[in-house]
C-alpha cells in the first residue's frame, strides 16, 4: 500500500500488538450470562402477537379466505393478507443504480403459493394461543394447482412447471453499464432422448437457459486427453437452519417503525426493511444486538420481518411474530442443489486439460440464486483446467425458497469436480494431494471466460499449494496412505480436497469517535453472528492509533446508533472489507491528529507522530495526548469534529458522523484504496474416516483444514470459522438432506431429526485447523475472510476419504448415508437411485 | 352423526375415508328389528295364502314328479359357496370393528375373490344354462305384488295367483342382492390395489383422494347393509313355511305338494314336464 | 370450543389481570405476561389431582409467585412471565437443547416440561449461574476465556448441561464431555472449540 | 379449518399422586383423556395439534410408579416411570442386565433420557413421518398408507410384518426387555394383567391404530425382569444415522449362555424393521446347541431375514438386519489399528 505517505513507520503483520492476538470480544460475558438479548427476548408494553397461516398445497390459488368466525373471537384484532402489503418495488443499490422489481419476486404473504408453507396470512391477537384457534376458524378456498418438487420431472416432456408462467429463469444478459432487467420464466422441456440414460444415473443434459461460459476449446482439450471421465454427481438441498428462527417484532414511534430482527447486517437492514415495507430509510430502525447464525439465510434479516412491522401499524400496538422451527423451515430459507455431469480430460500426469461441466439447479419458486454459474467460475480457479464449459440451467419447484448458504456456489462446484479427481487419482495412479498439487492454481491465477481482448478475471493472489504441503505433512498423509485398509469388518480411507470462495469486498465506511475522555470509541455497522469480525476489525483503528483495546469503546446493534455504512457479514466479506474500512479511518485520524498538531505546535504534519495515545514531534518534544487533541478537535469544529463530513462516505456514514459533531475528533473514511484482482480465500482438508462395512455406518477419525486467508486478525475466531464451516460441509457429507413426497409435493422432514444437523458426536475426535498467516498482497492488513472455503473443503476431503475406502461405485450423490453404502456393497454397484430429488 | 366419515388429505382438503362404524350396529339392530316385527306379523297377524284358483286343468299329477328338481346341483354349490364367502367377509370385516381382533385383511380378500368368482360363475350359469327370467319379477308377479299389498291392507282385491319359480319376496330379495353384491365386489376389487396382493401392482394413487374415498364409503354401506339383509335371508331360510324352499337348496327338490300348494306349474314347470307346458 | 367464547373471553379478562398481579408480584416486567391466556374448557374440574394455575416456583433460589396455564412449558413460564429470557427457545420440540435448565440439578429441555411439574423443585437458569456480584461461574468463566461458542443462541443450554453433567461427572475426558453434552445442537458447529471452552470449565470447576 | 401447528392447546391437568386416582381419571375422561408419562412423545403429537385431548393426566407425581426395586423370584422390578437416565446407572441392572442399561443409553439425548421413562420408551408411538405429520392414514383412522405408494420415501419403514401399514416400532429398550423375558406389569380398574414383554406389541394386522395391548383406561405400571437371564452373555446394537438423538434404522439385542463353545440358550430380538419388535423365535430355535461360530452365525443371519418385503428405499435393511444378527451371535470384530 504504497499509498499510505508513512507507511514505515506504521506496524506490520506480525509485530502487530493486537492483530493477530487472541482477546475478548466486548459481548462475552452478556452471552455467558444469559443477558444477550435477540429479536425474541424484547417486550413492549401492550405488545400483540401474531402467527402465520401457511398454504396447505404445494402450488395453488386462493379464492377466497373465510376470516368471519376468526375476527369475531375475542382477542384477536386484525388478520393481515397480501393485500395489507406494498407491491414489489424497484431497489437502488448504494451506487444509485436502479433493479427493477420483480414481479414473480416474494412478497411475504400471498395469494398464489409457489410451495407448501408459504404464509398466506396473519391473525394478530392478544395472545398466540387465540391466534392458532383463530386459523383454526379460517376456511380457505384453495384451487391446486399442478406441483412439481424434482427440476428433472419438471423438464421432461409434459412435465408439471412450479409457476403458472413456466419452470425455467431466462437470466437476462445484461448490457455493460445498464442496471439488470428482471429475469423471465420461461417453460422449457426435454426429449425422450435427453432422458435415456436417467435410469443408469447419467445426468440428462438437454439445452442448457443460463449463458454458458467458455474458456480455449474444450473438445481440443478433451481429444488430448489421456483420461476422460464423465461422471454425475448429486449435491444436496440444505436449509440453513439457523438456531435463532427468523422471529421479528415492530413497533411505531411517530412515524419511525423499529424492527428487532435477526440479521447478518445492522447498518443494510434499515434499508432493505425500507424498501420491502416502500417508505424512507430515514423512518426505519433495525436492531439486532445478537443474531442467532444466517450463514447466508439473513443477509438484511428477512422479508417475513414486515409482517410484524405491517401489523404493528394496523393495530396501533407493539406486534412480536415468533416463528417455529417448523415455519423456519418454510420460510427459512436453503442452499439449492445442482445436479451436475462433468467430463473432466486429464493428461498421463493428471494435469486436466479440459473441463465440461453442465449442472441443473434445483432453484425453489422465487428469484434466480447465482450459485450455477459461480460454480463454474469457482471450478476455472480451483482446478485452472487449460479449457473449461460451463452450462447449467435454473428450474423452478415449488420448495422453499432458496437463498445463498456458505460458499453458494462454490461448494456445489468443488462437490461436483472433486469424486472425479478422486477417480482420476486411482485409474491414473497419482496419489490424490499430488493431483491437487499439479492442477491448483498459484499467484495472481486467472478464472471465468475471457473478455473480447482475451482478458481474463484474475485473483489477488493464493498459496493454495503451499497449504496442501503443510496439510499433507502435518495430516501425515504419507504414513496414513501406507497404513492398512481393512481389519474386521471396517474399512478406512483418507481424502483430500481444495476450496476455494470469494475472500472479501472493498469500498465501505468505517466511523470512529477520540473524544475528550481520551477514549477511542468505535461505531460497527456489522452484524454480530458470533463470527467475532463485526468487533475484530475494529482492532485495527486501535492498532494503528496506537491505541490499547481496553480503552476503545464498541458500538453495535442499532441504526439508532448512528453507525456507517458497513457490509453484510456474509461472503466472507467483512473481515477484508472492514480492516481496509479501519485503516482508512485510522489514516483520517492520524491525519487530523498530525495537523491539529502541527497547528498547535508548527511545522508540517508529516513530522509528528503518533503512538501510545499521544501525537508528538519526531524524535520526541511537542505533543499532547489523544484527549486533548479531542478537545483541540472541538475547537476547529469543521472536518475535525464531524461538522463536516469528506466526500466519498455513504450518506449513511454522513448522518452517523455528523451525529457526533463537536464531542470529539471525529474519523471517518470510505475504503478507496486500490486493489489488484479479486480477493479470494482458499482451504485444503484432509479426512480420514473408517467405515464399517457390515452396518455401512461410517466415522470420521480425523480431520484437519489448511486455510489461505492472508494474516490472521483473531486466531480464536478463525478457528471456530475454520472447524465450524468445515462441520458444515462435513454435515452435507454425512446426512443433512431434504425429503419431499412427490406425488403430494410435500415435505416429509421437518424436524432436525430428520434433516440431520451434525451433533457434537458427528463431529471428528481429533479435529485441528491451521493457517498459512501470509499476508494477502493487495490489502494493507493482508487479512481476508474464511466463512465460506472450509465447507467444499470439509464436505468433499470426507467423500474422497470415503470412496478410499470404498472404491469408485459406492454413491454419486451427498449424503452418503449408512443405507446408500450397505446397499451398494450389497449390490456391487450404487444402489441408491442417482438423479430422484430429495430422497 | 353422520353417515360418511370424512377427514382433511394432506392437502387439507376434506374428502371421504368412510362410512362410520356405528352404522354396523344400525344394520344389526334394523336386521333384528325387521325379523322381531315380521316374526309377531306372521304368527298373529299374517292370513294364511290364499291363491286365485285359475281356469286352467290341473296338470295331471302323473305329470308331476314325486320331487320336483328346483335347484341343479351346480345351482346348489354356487349358492353354498356363496354364502361361505359372504360370511367370510362379514366376519373380517366386521368382528374386528366390534373389537374382536384378528389379522383380517387376507382373508377378507381372498374372501372376496371367492365371492366374486362364484358370482361370474352364476352370471354365467343363470344366463345360459338357467331359466333366466325366473327369477326377475314379471308383470304378473307385479300385479300380484299390487293386489296382495291392497289385500293386506284390507281392501278388496283380485286374489294373486300361484308364483313361479321363485316367489315375489325371493325375487325382491335377489334384486336387492343383485345390487349391494355388485356394488361391495366392485369396489372391493379396486380396494385390493391398496392392500399388499400377489394379483395387482399396489398403486394407492390410481384413483383421486376423493374417488377413493367414496369407493370406501361405498363398499362400508353396501357391507352394513348386507349384514341386515344376510339376517333376514337367513331367517327366512329357516321359518316353518319356507323349509321347503331352504330343503330344496340342500335337496334340490321339493315336495309335489308344497309345489302344486304354492306355485303355478303353468308359471314353472319342473324339468320332468314338457318344457312348452310352462315357460313362455 | 365454539360454544363457550363469550365465558372464555369474560375469563381472559379477569384472567390477564390476575395474570398482571403475579407477574408483578414475579417482578417481571413484561406485557408478554398474559402472552398465553387462560383457556378454561369448563368450570373448574375439582377431583383428585387437579391443579391451581397460580404456583409458586423455585428460580435461580428465589420464590417466584406465577400465574401458569395447564399446558404451559417451563420454557415459557421462565422466558415470558418471568423474563428469564436466557433460556432459548431453538426448536420448542426437544430437540436443540437451547432451553436446557436445571431441575434439582439434572438438565431437561425446558420446552418439554410442564411448569407444574416442575412445583417445589429447584429451577437453575442461565441466569442463576454467576454469584451475586457477578463473578462467573467456572464453566462461564471457561467459555469467556476460550472464546467459546459463535452466535451463542445455543450457549445458555450449553452451559447448563454441562453444569449439570459436571455434577454427575467432574472429571469428564474430552469424548466424556461430549456425551454429556450431545443433546444440544450448534448450528455454528463451532463444537470443538465448544469442547475446548467447556473443558476448560470442567478444570476451572475443579480448582474452583 | 386451516391447519395450525406449534401451540400448545389448551387443557385441564391432572396431577394425580396414585395409580388408584390416574386410573379413576383415566376412566372419568375416556377418550377426551390423555395419560401423560414423560411427555417425550406426547408433547409432539399436542404442540402439532393434532391431537387436542380435553384432560391430561400427567403421572409424574407418582412415587409408587418410580424406581427399581428387587423382586420376589431374584429378579428387579422397574416402576414404569423411572426415568432412562435411572435405569442406565442402576447399579443392580448394570450387573446383571446390562443390556437394559445398554438399550436405554442408546435413547435419544442426555435430556430426553432425564426425563423419558422407561414405560413411555417401550411404549411410544411409532415416527412414521407421513403419520405423525398427521397425514390421515391407516393408523390414523384413514385408508391408506402413504408410505407403501410408488413414490413414498420409505427408507426408515418396514421390512417385515407389514400389512396395509409399514410403520416401525422405534423403541431400543424393547428389544432389551424381550430377550430379558421382562414381564410387564398392566393396571386397569378391572385389576391387573401380566404380559411377556414379547407380547406387549401389536403390529397393524392385529390392530393397526395401536402399538401395544394397552387398553384404554390401562395403565403400564411396572416392568419386572426375572432373573432366568441375570448375567447371561449380551449383546446390543444400534444402527442410527447420527450417533445421538436418532431414531434406530434397526437394532439387535441378543442374550445367551453360552458353554464350552456352544450355545446353550439364546434369546435375540430385533427392532425397527417391523411395527413391533421381533423376537427371532425360529432362530433361536435353530441355532441352540450349536457350535458359536461365524457359520452358525450366517445360518442365523440367513434366517432372520426370511419373508422380508423391502419397499422402495428400504432394502438395505435387509443385509443391516441379517449382519446385526449375525453380530449378535458371533459379535463384532473390532478393527486392529491405532488412528
Amino acid at each position: 500500500m504504497s499509498k499510505s505517505p508513512d507507511k514505515p513507520k506504521l506496524p506490520t503483520h506480525p509485530e502487530f500488538k493486537l492483530v493477530g492476538k487472541n482477546y475478548q470480544t466486548p459481548d462475552m460475558v452478556a452471552k455467558v450470562t444469559g443477558r444477550s438479548k435477540y429479536a425474541e427476548d424484547y417486550r413492549a408494553e401492550g405488545m400483540l402477537f401474531c402467527k402465520l397461516l401457511l398454504s396447505p398445497v404445494p402450488h395453488g390459488h386462493v379464492r377466497n379466505i373465510d376470516m368471519a368466525d376468526a375476527l369475531a373471537m375475542p382477542g384477536v384484532k386484525a388478520i393481515l393478507t397480501v393485500d395489507d402489503l406494498p407491491k414489489p418495488a424497484d431497489a437502488i443499490t448504494d451506487m444509485g443504480v436502479r433493479i427493477p422489481a420483480n414481479p414473480l419476486g416474494e412478497r411475504g404473504l400471498t395469494n398464489d403459493p409457489v410451495y407448501q408453507g408459504e404464509p398466506i396470512l396473519a391473525v394478530v391477537a392478544v395472545d398466540e394461543l387465540t391466534c392458532a384457534e383463530a386459523i383454526e376458524k379460517i376456511n380457505l378456498d384453495i384451487e391446486r394447482l399442478p406441483h412439481v418438487v424434482d427440476p428433472l420431472v419438471s423438464l421432461r416432456p409434459g412435465g408439471p412447471n412450479a409457476r403458472v408462467e413456466g419452470n425455467v429463469w431466462i437470466r437476462p444478459v445484461v448490457a455493460p453499464g445498464q442496471p439488470a432487467p428482471p429475469p423471465q420464466v420461461k417453460d422449457v422441456k426435454w426429449t425422450d432422448a435427453d432422458f435415456a440414460e436417467y435410469d443408469q444415473g447419467n445426468l440428462p443434459m438437454g439445452t442448457a437457459m443460463d449463458p454458458e461460459f467458455v474458456f480455449g476449446d474444450v473438445e481440443a482439450g478433451l481429444k488430448k486427453a489421456h483420461l476422460v471421465l464423465d461422471e454425475t454427481f448429486v449435491t444436496p438441498n440444505t436449509s440453513h437452519q439457523c438456531l435463532e428462527t427468523r422471529t421479528a417484532m415492530a413497533y411505531w414511534q411517530n412515524g419511525k417503525v423499529f424492527v428487532h430482527c435477526s440479521t447478518q447486517s445492522t447498518a443494510q437492514t434499515a434499508p432493505a426493511l425500507a424498501r420491502w415495507l416502500q417508505i424512507d430509510p430515514a423512518n426505519v430502525v433495525a436492531i439486532s444486538e445478537y443474531t442467532g447464525g444466517g450463514f447466508g439465510s439473513k443477509i438484511t434479516s428477512a422479508i417475513s420481518a414486515i409482517i410484524p412491522a405491517i401489523a404493528s401499524k394496523k393495530v396501533g400496538a407493539p406486534v412480536m411474530m415468533r416463528i417455529s422451527r417448523e415455519e423456519e423451515h418454510y420460510i427459512g430459507r436453503a442452499r439449492p442443489s445442482l445436479h451436475g455431469r462433468l467430463k473432466i480430460g486429464f493428461t498421463k500426469e493428471g494435469r486436466i486439460t479440459a473441463i465440461d461441466g453442465f449442472v441443473i439447479m434445483d432453484n425453489g419458486p422465487y428469484d434466480p440464486q447465482g450459485d450455477a454459474p459461480t460454480s463454474g467460475r469457482m471450478v476455472s480457479l480451483m482446478y485452472q483446467p487449460e479449457t473449461i464449459r460451463w452450462r447449467s440451467i435454473t428450474v423452478l419447484t415449488n420448495t422453499p425458497p432458496r437463498v445463498s448458504q456458505s460458499q453458494p456456489g462454490g461448494f456445489q462446484g468443488i462437490a461436483v469436480v472433486e469424486p472425479i479427481l478422486a477417480k482420476a487419482s486411482r485409474k491414473l495412479g497419482i496419489d490424490q494431494v499430488a493431483l491437487h498439487r499439479i492442477n491448483c492454481p498459484e499467484g495472481k491465477a486467472n478464472m471465468g471466460p475471457a473478455d473480447k481482448n482475451g482478458k481474463r478475471a484474475y485473483i489477488t493472489g493464493t498459496y493454495i499449494k503451499e497449504a496442501l504441503d503443510r496439510g499433507a505433512e502435518q495430516f501425515e498423509w504419507e504414513k496414513r496412505k501406507a497404513m492398512p485398509k481393512k481389519s474386521g469388518s471396517k474399512v478406512r480411507g483418507i481424502g483430500v480436497a481444495t476450496s476455494v470462495f470469494v475472500g472479501g469486498s472493498v469500498g465501505f465506511d468505517g466511523l470512529a469517535i477520540i473524544k475528550p475522555d481520551g477514549k477511542l470509541y468505535i461505531q460497527s455497522g456489522i452484524g454480530n453472528l458470533g463470527t467475532g469480525s463485526w468487533s475484530d476489525t475494529q482492532r485495527v483503528t486501535a492498532e494503528l492509533l496506537g491505541m490499547p483495546w481496553e480503552k476503545c469503546e464498541l458500538t453495535w446493534g442499532s441504526t439508532a446508533r448512528n453507525l456507517p455504512w458497513s457490509c453484510p457479514s456474509g461472503g466472507s466479506q467483512t473481515t477484508h472489507a472492514h480492516t481496509r474500512a479501519a485503516w482508512a479511518v485510522a489514516m483520517d485520524a492520524r491525519k487530523k491528529l498530525q495537523e491539529i498538531a502541527a497547528r498547535d505546535f508548527g511545522g508540517k504534519p508529516e513530522d509528528y507522530e503518533v503512538a501510545n495515545e499521544r501525537v508528538f514531534r519526531k524524535g520526541g518534544g511537542a505533543g499532547m495526548s489523544f484527549a486533548q487533541a479531542a478537545k483541540r478537535a472541538i475547537e476547529l469544529g469543521g472536518v475535525y469534529d464531524g461538522h463536516e463530513v469528506p466526500k466519498g462516505v455513504n450518506k449513511v456514514t454522513v448522518a452517523s458522523a455528523q451525529s457526533f459533531a463537536g464531542q470529539g475528533l471525529v474519523a471517518t473514511a470510505r475504503d478507496t484504496m486500490p486493489r489488484d484482482g479479486a480477493t479470494h480465500s482458499f482451504v485444503a482438508g484432509f479426512a480420514e474416516v473408517e467405515v464399517d462395512t457390515e452396518t455401512g455406518r461410517y466415522e470420521i477419525t480425523r480431520y484437519l483444514a489448511v486455510a489461505d486467508v492472508g494474516t490472521i486478525v483473531h486466531p480464536r475466531a478463525l478457528g471456530g470459522q475454520i472447524m465450524g464451516r468445515s462441520m458444515l460441509g462435513i454435515g452435507h457429507a454425512l446426512g443433512q438432506r431434504w425429503v419431499y413426497d412427490q406425488h403430494y409435493g410435500l415435505p416429509l422432514a421437518k424436524r432436525f431429526h430428520h434433516n440431520k444437523p451434525p451433533t457434537i458426536l458427528d463431529a471428528p475426535l481429533n479435529m485441528e485447523w491451521a493457517a498459512l498467516d501470509i499476508p494477502d498482497p493487495e490489502t494493507p492488513i493482508g487479512a481476508k475472510g474464511i466463512g465460506e472455503p472450509p465447507v467444499g473443503a470439509g464436505c468433499m476431503a470426507v467423500i474422497n476419504a470415503l470412496s478410499d475406502a470404498l472404491g469408485d461405485e459406492v454413491f454419486r450423490r451427498a449424503p452418503v448415508m449408512a443405507d446408500m453404502i450397505l446397499a451398494s456393497l450389497e449390490a456391487g454397484k450404487p444402489a441408491t437411485e442417482g438423479l430422484t430429488a430429495h430422497i | 352423526m353422520g353417515i360418511v366419515e370424512f377427514a382433511k388429505n394432506p392437502w387439507g382438503q376434506d374428502v371421504p375415508i368412510h362410512i362410520f362404524f356405528y352404522l354396523i350396529w344400525v344394520s344389526v339392530i334394523a336386521g333384528l328389528a325387521f325379523l322381531v316385527i315380521h316374526a309377531i306379523w306372521a304368527r298373529y297377524f299374517a292370513k294364511p295364502d290364499a291363491y286365485a284358483e285359475g281356469e286352467y286343468p290341473a296338470p295331471p299329477s302323473s305329470a308331476i314328479p314325486e320331487k320336483v328338481a328346483r335347484h341343479s346341483l351346480a345351482a346348489r354349490l354356487f349358492h353354498w359357496v356363496m354364502a361361505a364367502a359372504m360370511f367370510a367377509l362379514l366376519i373380517t370385516a366386521f368382528l374386528p370393528r366390534m373389537s374382536v381382533k384378528f389379522p383380517w385383511v387376507t382373508y377378507h380378500w381372498i374372501a372376496g375373490l371367492v365371492l366374486t368368482a362364484s358370482i361370474l360363475f352364476h352370471i354365467v350359469h343363470a344366463s345360459f344354462f338357467m331359466d333366466f327370467w325366473s327369477i326377475w319379477p314379471n308383470k304378473t308377479d307385479r300385479e300380484d305384488a299390487h293386489n296382495k299389498a291392497l289385500l293386506m291392507m284390507g281392501k278388496a282385491a283380485p286374489l294373486p295367483r300361484r308364483s313361479g319359480k321363485y316367489p315375489l319376496e325371493n325375487q325382491m330379495y335377489h334384486l336387492i342382492i343383485v345390487l349391494t353384491g355388485l356394488a361391495v365386489m366392485c369396489t372391493g376389487i379396486f380396494m385390493m390395489f391398496r392392500v399388499r396382493t400377489p394379483l395387482f401392482p399396489r398403486n394407492p394413487y390410481l384413483f383421486s383422494d376423493m374417488t377413493w374415498g367414496m369407493m370406501y364409503a361405498l363398499h362400508g354401506l353396501a357391507g352394513v347393509g348386507l349384514i341386515a339383509l344376510i339376517m333376514a335371508h337367513v331367517y327366512f331360510a329357516l321359518r316353518p313355511e319356507k323349509l321347503a324352499i331352504t330343503k330344496s337348496m340342500v335337496f334340490g327338490s321339493m315336495s309335489r305338494e308344497h309345489y302344486l300348494e304354492h306355485h303355478d306349474p303353468r308359471r314353472w314347470a319342473p324339468a320332468s314336464m314338457t318344457k312348452s307346458a310352462g315357460s313362455r | 370450543m365454539a360454544d363457550n367464547h363469550n365465558s372464555d373471553a369474560s375469563r381472559r379478562i379477569l384472567s390477564r389481570r390476575d395474570v398482571i398481579k403475579g407477574v408483578i408480584a414475579a417482578g417481571a416486567v413484561s406485557s408478554a405476561g398474559y402472552m398465553f391466556r387462560n383457556t378454561v374448557l369448563r368450570a373448574q374440574v375439582s377431583a383428585s389431582g387437579s391443579v391451581e394455575r397460580l404456583l409458586t416456583l423455585n428460580v435461580n433460589g428465589q420464590q417466584r409467585r406465577v400465574d401458569v396455564m395447564k399446558q404451559e412449558t417451563l420454557a415459557t413460564t421462565l422466558r415470558y412471565k418471568l423474563g428469564l429470557t436466557g433460556t432459548k427457545l431453538g426448536c420448542d420440540r426437544s430437540e436443540c437443547g437451547a432451553c436446557t435448565v436445571l431441575i434439582d440439578d439434572v438438565p431437561h429441555y425446558s420446552c418439554s416440561v410442564l411448569t407444574h411439574t416442575a412445583r417445589g423443585k429447584n429451577i437453575v437458569t442461565i441466569e442463576g449461574l454467576a454469584a451475586a456480584d457477578g463473578t462467573l461461574h467456572p464453566v462461564q468463566q471457561g467459555v469467556v476465556d476460550e472464546q467459546g461458542f459463535q452466535c451463542a443462541f445455543c450457549m445458555s443450554g450449553f452451559i447448563m448441561a454441562t453444569v449439570g453433567f459436571l455434577k454427575v461427572n467432574p472429571k469428564p475426558t474430552r469424548q466424556e464431555l461430549a456425551h454429556g453434552i450431545s443433546g444440544n445442537l450448534c448450528r455454528c458447529q463451532d463444537y470443538d472449540k465448544i469442547l475446548t471452552a467447556l473443558m476448560r470449565g470442567a478444570e476451572n470447576l475443579r480448582s474452583a | 379449518m386451516a391447519i395450525i401447528r406449534d401451540i400448545m392447546p389448551a387443557f385441564e391437568l391432572f396431577q394425580p399422586a396414585t395409580t388408584e386416582d390416574a386410573l379413576g381419571l383415566a376412566e372419568r375422561y375416556g377418550s377426551d383423556g390423555w395419560v401423560l408419562a414423560g411427555g417425550l412423545d406426547s408433547f409432539d403429537w399436542l404442540k402439532d395439534r393434532i391431537k387436542k385431548p380435553r384432560y391430561v393426566i400427567d403421572l409424574s407425581q407418582i412415587k409408587e410408579l418410580r424406581g427399581v426395586r428387587p423382586a420376589s423370584d431374584g429378579g428387579i422390578e422397574i416402576g414404569a416411570m423411572t426415568t432412562l437416565t435411572e435405569v442406565l446407572r442402576d447399579p443392580a441392572i448394570r450387573e446383571k442386565y446390562s443390556i437394559l442399561s445398554t438399550g436405554a443409553e442408546a435413547a435419544a439425548s442426555p435430556q430426553i433420557r432425564n426425563q423419558g421413562t422407561l414405560g413411555g420408551n417401550v411404549s411410544q408411538d411409532t415416527r412414521c413421518w407421513y403419520y405423525r405429520g398427521g397425514w390421515k392414514c391407516y393408523r390414523a383412522g384413514g385408508n391408506i398408507c402413504f408410505a407403501d405408494t410408488p413414490s413414498a420415501i420409505n427408507r426408515e419403514h418396514a421390512i417385515l410384518g407389514a400389512d396395509r401399514c409399514v410403520a416401525v416400532n422405534p423403541s431400543d429398550t424393547a428389544p432389551a426387555l424381550i430377550v430379558l423375558d421382562a414381564k410387564m406389569i398392566i393396571r386397569g380398574r378391572k385389576g391387573e394383567r401380566v404380559v411377556d414383554a414379547e407380547d406387549y406389541f401389536v403390529g397393524p394386522d392385529i390392530d393397526i391404530t395401536r402399538m401395544n395391548v394397552l387398553q384404554p383406561g390401562e395403565l403400564l405400571t411396572a416392568i419386572r425382569i426375572p432373573s432366568t437371564w441375570a448375567g447371561a452373555q449380551f449383546y446390543f446394537e444400534k444402527i442410527r444415522d447420527r450417533p445421538v438423538w436418532d431414531f434406530p434404522l434397526v437394532n439387535v439385542a441378543s442374550a445367551a449362555v453360552f458353554t464350552n463353545g456352544n450355545i446353550e440358550r439364546i434369546r435375540i430380538a430385533v427392532n425397527g424393521v417391523a411395527a413391533r419388535p421381533m423376537r427371532l423365535k425360529a432362530v433361536e430355535a435353530a441355532i441352540t446347541g450349536k457350535p458359536r461360530n461365524a457359520a452358525t452365525a450366517d445360518v442365523a443371519g440367513a434366517m432372520a431375514i426370511e419373508g422380508a418385503q423391502t419397499l422402495r428405499y428400504n432394502g438395505y435393511k435387509v443385509p443391516l438386519m441379517r449382519n446385526l444378527v449375525k453380530r449378535a451371535i458371533r459379535g463384532v470384530e473390532e478393527a486392529k489399528w491405532a488412528s
